[in-house]
């Protein structure tokens, strides 16, 4: 699968990827959320927050 | 003394009920007032089961389980802690003599939290974004409600909920509500009961117990706890750094365990 | 104005509890002191069958209807009521901005009870005695702690359940529940909401509304009276004879429904 | 079966009877519980309590 990084306009390849998964650009390095797989679409992962749960 | 007390969910804890309630019954005759703040994990995991609800859980990036909250999970943990759990500690406590209030920390706003809008979870070699769980982060706490009922007399047993900015009942770590709870109240003490006798230097040795820990020190004791402790001291440390004279994670499983955690038989978190 | 009111469980109901929530809003900014106590039936019969616990009911020589409870069915319903309905109820009501307290009637001692050791139950052609039956007779009501939170200036909803002199918590009918709470409070009102317009005279034709009903003309009634509504009558009659001003079985799933049960749009039950 | 009211003694036949049930005495009237069945074993039934219940 062909990733296209939407912060730095990155290029690169992937073998397989799953709907919510995190994905580090390797160009500039940003955190991208898989937020769809059919059609592939990429976005900023939004900040890591306190992950206090039950 | 205020003294807010949590008890597990774990299963030993559920054998020594009426233990806890004639020794929370002699802490209010002796004039301490007393707030019981619950978990309920194993209540909820079985009941899950039962529902066909599949118990997941959440392993976060830097190594905290939690449980992964679907609306489905959340229906599971209302009935199985707001319902059984909360009612049966009632019930030991009225039949011993204490006029308990079982509440939610929904009731009269105490909770208040912001939903986690997406929280990560390690998946193998994979990290994932979860969406739609049902857990918070405590905003507010407002201790009005609990207050009014300690000044009635009564001894509010707490579950702990969260009302979240969209209206969402969501779940929250206990050990966390507890120290929350502590602070808002000022307490003298906030005491972690569990089903081990508190932090162990080997897990293996009950005996190797970690008497005390000055909260300066306390993330040097952190490799050595397991996920849960892990929980229970950054919720004692939190509490202890925000005015809470001492928190003490004890062993619930015990004859009269609030008060030998009390009386410092546990690890005793100071400033 | 002190107004009890109790909310049935049937699944019309459930559709109205937002606009319930903001009626209760209206009447509370209004000065009126509210007390809601709660049925569940249909919740708990949803649950029963998720959880594989048969629902059973009774029905006694007299023709009155009421749910065979034995233990597992007692854990269902205290799940579903204590745990689902009145946190439902409880999230509802906080949203709108109502201060409200969801507790069981066996925080602080509020109703005890004495567990009916042999309920007579109609089979067939047969008459059997129930022994393991875990509903209960109300013989005492302290209305110390529904004071105490309504002078704080919250609302108390209420899950009618009963401690009985073995330590158990037991089943009790919500209609009468209400009332012998309206009754102790000295409530002005009494209002019993469920998914009727009130006592029809013909009940498949909902404008055959019977108005206004006397204490002293209740029995004449009863023919025309299904078993719920039976009910409900019994328990109107039992408040208003006891000195609640007066009692109204009225429609829950309308619009501002207290608001309109308190201006006697419903069956009215008066000394 | 054999009935025997532990009342007053009086005898009669029933075709079967099931634990829990009341059976009334023909000859004194008065209601019997069905406290087991093998062996069949009957003892006054309890006074009718008001039924009210959820």
């Amino acid at each position: 699968m062909l990733c296209s990084c939407p912060e730095c306009a990155g290029k690169w390849k992937v073998g397989s990827l799953e709907k919510g998964e995190i994905v580090v650009c390797p160009e500039c390095g940003v955190e991208l959320e898989v937020t769809s797989v059919e059609p592939l679409s990429l976005e900023l992962a939004p900040e890591e927050e306190e992950d206090w749960g039950e | 003394m205020i003294v807010v007390i949590k008890i597990g969910g774990a299963a030993g804890i559920n054998q020594n009920l009426t233990g806890l309630a004639n020794d929370l019954k002699s802490l209010v005759d002796a004039g301490n007032q007393i707030l019981l703040i619950h978990g309920g994990s194993a209540e909820v995991d079985a009941l899950g089961e039962r529902l066909g609800v599949p118990m997941r859980y959440i392993t976060s990036p830097s190594g905290v389980r939690s449980r992964y909250t679907d609306s489905a999970t959340m229906e599971v943990f209302i009935m199985a802690m707001a319902g059984r759990v909360n009612t049966e500690l009632v019930r030991q406590l009225q039949v011993v003599g204490v006029k308990a209030v079982g509440i939610t920390a929904i009731s009269g706003g105490m909770f208040y939290g912001e939903r986690k809008t997406a929280i990560r979870s390690v998946e193998g070699s994979k990290v994932k974004l979860i969406r739609d769980d049902l857990s918070a982060t405590l905003t507010s706490v407002d201790t009005a409600l609990v207050e009014h009922l300690l000044a009635g007399g009564y001894l509010p047993v707490v579950c702990p909920l969260v009302l979240a900015q969209g209206g969402e009942v969501c779940n929250i770590d206990a050990d966390r509500a507890a120290a929350a709870l502590a602070t808002a109240l000022r307490a003298d003490q906030l005491i972690l009961l569990s089903n081990v006798p508190g932090l162990l230097e080997d897990v293996s040795n009950p005996s190797s117990l970690i008497r005390c820990i000055r909260v300066g020190e306390a993330e040097s004791y952190e490799e050595i706890a397991s996920a849960g402790m892990k929980k229970k001291l950054a919720a004692a440390v939190a509490a202890v750094r925000s005015g809470v004279k001492r928190a003490v994670i004890a062993d619930g499983r015990v004859e009269a365990p609030a008060t030998r955690a009390i009386r410092s038989e546990g690890t005793v978190v100071t400033p």
